[in-house]
């Protein structure tokens, strides 16, 4: 079906429920959902599990703790070693109050992929022999390891491009592609926000990174500029 | 350890000296923090490629002009490309990274072991941890440098028999490249490969936590 | 079987009917031969989706001008597009098929059992077989309509208890088309949904290899 | 490493032994590589294992049996149900000259992409139930089952682009990607032909539909025209 098309970030998100996954596109600043975030900040709803690459980075995805909306996030960058500019989800996390699980960036993206593929898991050598692969199957096969990885799947995906048509086709620029594409696929209910919305067909098809099918809701928004500052 | 470890390179004197270790023409990966640097660092005519797991091959080192927030490499710092870069997903990011496709990866340290275990990613005093691409990274590349302080702000060596932190991954490590001392990771342990200038093979020796072999001629690093 | 089977819909409007299936919006793939022709009968205004496995959403159906041989069908016709298409490679397309983004697959049978198993890809007797995207679609489109003759040229049913044929998925087919009939795939089993004109629902079950429900009005097809 | 440029396609493919397992790009006639398929059959390499999508159907892979130079296809489309327009490999492997492995479709292309990003293998639904899951490892995981099918790799990719740069950037047109982009990341030597080589940076990144790191040698070639005529 061509996807919907909202007026507002709030309307977009607005039946997403309380306890529901959620994954969340971009890399730091770049293709960050950033509207769609706050809009799910002011929807209010809690229990949340947010599938991200990270969080408190000069993200936003942060101000989903002020509210405690968040229980769980699963992600790559979350607690930094260094100490500095510590987060308010790091802040929950101390207090027991929020869980986090930790992926290795590439793992994380082939679970989201075998979720949104209809694979049933990855073989891979990251993690074997760290605490990544604590309570999680090894296989040997030929006389080599793999440590199996299981997939990874939303209810709701919030993702960010450039431009989508009217259709839902979506076209990233730069490097704001990341997450995004493969998020995608991978969650029952596909969210995005752009900065303009054409016609099907201006999108010329060797420029969409997201073909239609996989898009549920699109919306216009000016984009929320992020740094992150170090 | 009453005394104080020697003065050596500054961190930006790593980068260089890391810079040094990559081949022309080579595709490299560049960790958050001190490796960012040797962006900075390689003679743009040596057609190095640096690939940024957030989806660019070719960025030619940390941007001056105005910030674009979709064009930023994996320490979230805005960049500039080089003629033939190119834009992917993290899939095919790290398709390349674990496929084996990245001919280098220059990563931070926190230790790394005699038999080139790395931990660099989960600090046990303050939990949760951040670790991005580094395990795929240390699994992945091909070559693994490591650039870190020889020695932690307490004095202790970062270079041990056994690593104490979490491990990234066993068995990664090729070259450790610190503010002392180039060191290679080889099948029968650590070799020095190179003294800082005004650092002795015996302050290596001294400050670092595993043995350490010391071949007749030791060159001072070449900066 | 002495008695020779009827004739009903000729490929074409087998085709039709298939076309008659589909959702207006839906995203559906088309297999080789016979249901290639679905293409030629949907209405454009349905919006519907057809994507090849070679790498396109949104063709409109064979194309009447020039071959480009880069934009060819799964079938390596020559198609035209609908604005809006996409192009990417085999890996993005087996993503969008068998993680059941496609909303239905119309695909050919050799044999279709009561419980929905499909046979379509390998005959015996000629042995080694081509199996293309066949058993992806089987088993990832949400929607499975398989579009067949009724019996074989030798009179045999080809909708059976159980297959002979090697299977291609099993309990995958929701939906039979042929020249005789429309017939559902029912966990209860398989049920008369539409008779072609001037069939009989008797004849249906009698050119069919499996108890067939025969509810009390079965219509004619609306061609 | 920049791309090597080659003046001949039989040069390009010059080094390819006997016994090489070969990956062949392409579709039918879109993307398919025809002029290093026809220089590895002047090369008089034998007992090759092509790897392709399919033999006999308009693409010249079939070529490569005038002279018995395979011993074994991995592909998807070999034999015709139909038996129209029968094919010399068909003849060979009829005679057991040549062995076939047929995998399905969506199988072949994960396998390959398993092998090209250093993954152990492939869960998958497609096949379970059927010949091809025979002699195959069933993993129950959750109650759900998955066959295992084990990563692909080549010796040599032979793959088609529209365009490269000087540096080996690929860019494809229209639907002539297929398997070429994943079979570029899964070969120890990637040779590609092309109509037309540019400089680095007139591709467009966002174009680049195989990076530079994937592709050794680049060799440009007027297209040899081909087509299934069913």
């Amino acid at each position: 079906m061509p996807a919907q098309r909202f007026d507002s970030p709030d309307d977009a998100v607005a039946d997403i429920r309380d306890g529901a996954t959620v994954l969340v596109g971009g890399f730091v600043s770049a293709g960050t959902p950033s509207n769609l975030i706050m809009a799910l900040k002011r929807s209010g709803r809690t229990g949340l599990t947010a599938v991200a690459n990270n969080i408190g980075l000069g993200d936003l995805l942060d101000e989903l703790c002020e509210h405690r909306q968040l229980d769980r996030v699963i992600g790559t960058f979350a607690i930094r070693a260094s100490g500095a500019r510590t987060s308010r989800f790091e802040a929950q996390y101390r207090a027991g109050e929020a869980a986090l699980e930790l992926v290795p960036q590439g793992t994380l993206i082939e679970r989201l992929r075998a979720g949104g593929a209809g694979l049933g898991g990855v073989l891979t050598k990251t993690g074997l022999g760290t605490m990544m692969a604590e309570g999680k199957q090894v296989l040997e096969l030929d006389g080599e390891q793999w440590l199996l990885e299981r997939p990874l799947r939303g209810d709701a995906a919030l993702l960010k491009a450039w431009r989508a048509d009217t259709l839902g086709n979506l076209q990233y620029r730069l490097a704001g592609k990341n997450f995004n594409p493969v998020m995608a696929t991978a969650a029952d209910l596909v969210i995005a926000e752009v900065e303009e919305i054409v016609e099907a067909g201006e999108i010329p098809p060797e420029l969409v990174g997201t073909p239609a099918v996989y898009v549920d809701r699109i919306v216009q928004c000016e984009p929320i500029p992020v740094r992150w500052e170090g | 350890m009453a005394d104080a470890p020697p003065i050596g390179l500054s961190r930006e004197l790593i980068a260089l000296r890391a810079a040094r270790e990559l081949e022309p023409g080579s595709v490299v990966n560049l960790g958050i923090g001190l490796p960012t640097l040797v962006a900075g660092f390689v003679d743009s005519a040596d057609g190095i490629m640096f690939q940024a797991e957030n989806g660019i091959l070719g960025y030619a080192g940390v941007s001056e002009s105005d910030f674009d927030s979709d064009l930023i490499n994996a320490g979230g710092q805005p960049v500039d490309l080089v003629p033939g870069a190119s834009f992917f997903d993290t899939a095919e990011s790290f398709a390349m990274i674990r496929g084996g496709h990245i001919d280098a990866a220059v990563l931070g340290g926190l230790q790394v072991s005699a038999r080139g275990d790395l931990a660099n990613w989960y600090v046990p005093a303050r939990g949760g941890g951040s670790v991005g691409g580094a395990m795929d990274l240390a699994v992945g590349a091909r070559k693994l440098i490591v650039a870190m302080a020889h020695v932690t702000r307490d004095g202790e060596p970062r270079i041990v028999e056994s690593c104490e932190y979490p491990l990234t991954a066993g068995r990664c490590v090729d070259v450790i490249i610190t503010d002392l001392a180039v060191i290679d990771v080889r099948v029968d342990g650590l070799v020095l490969r190179e003294t800082a200038p005004g650092i002795s093979a015996e302050q290596v020796a001294r400050w670092t936590g595993a043995p350490l072999q010391i071949p007749d001629v030791v060159p001072e690093m070449a900066l």
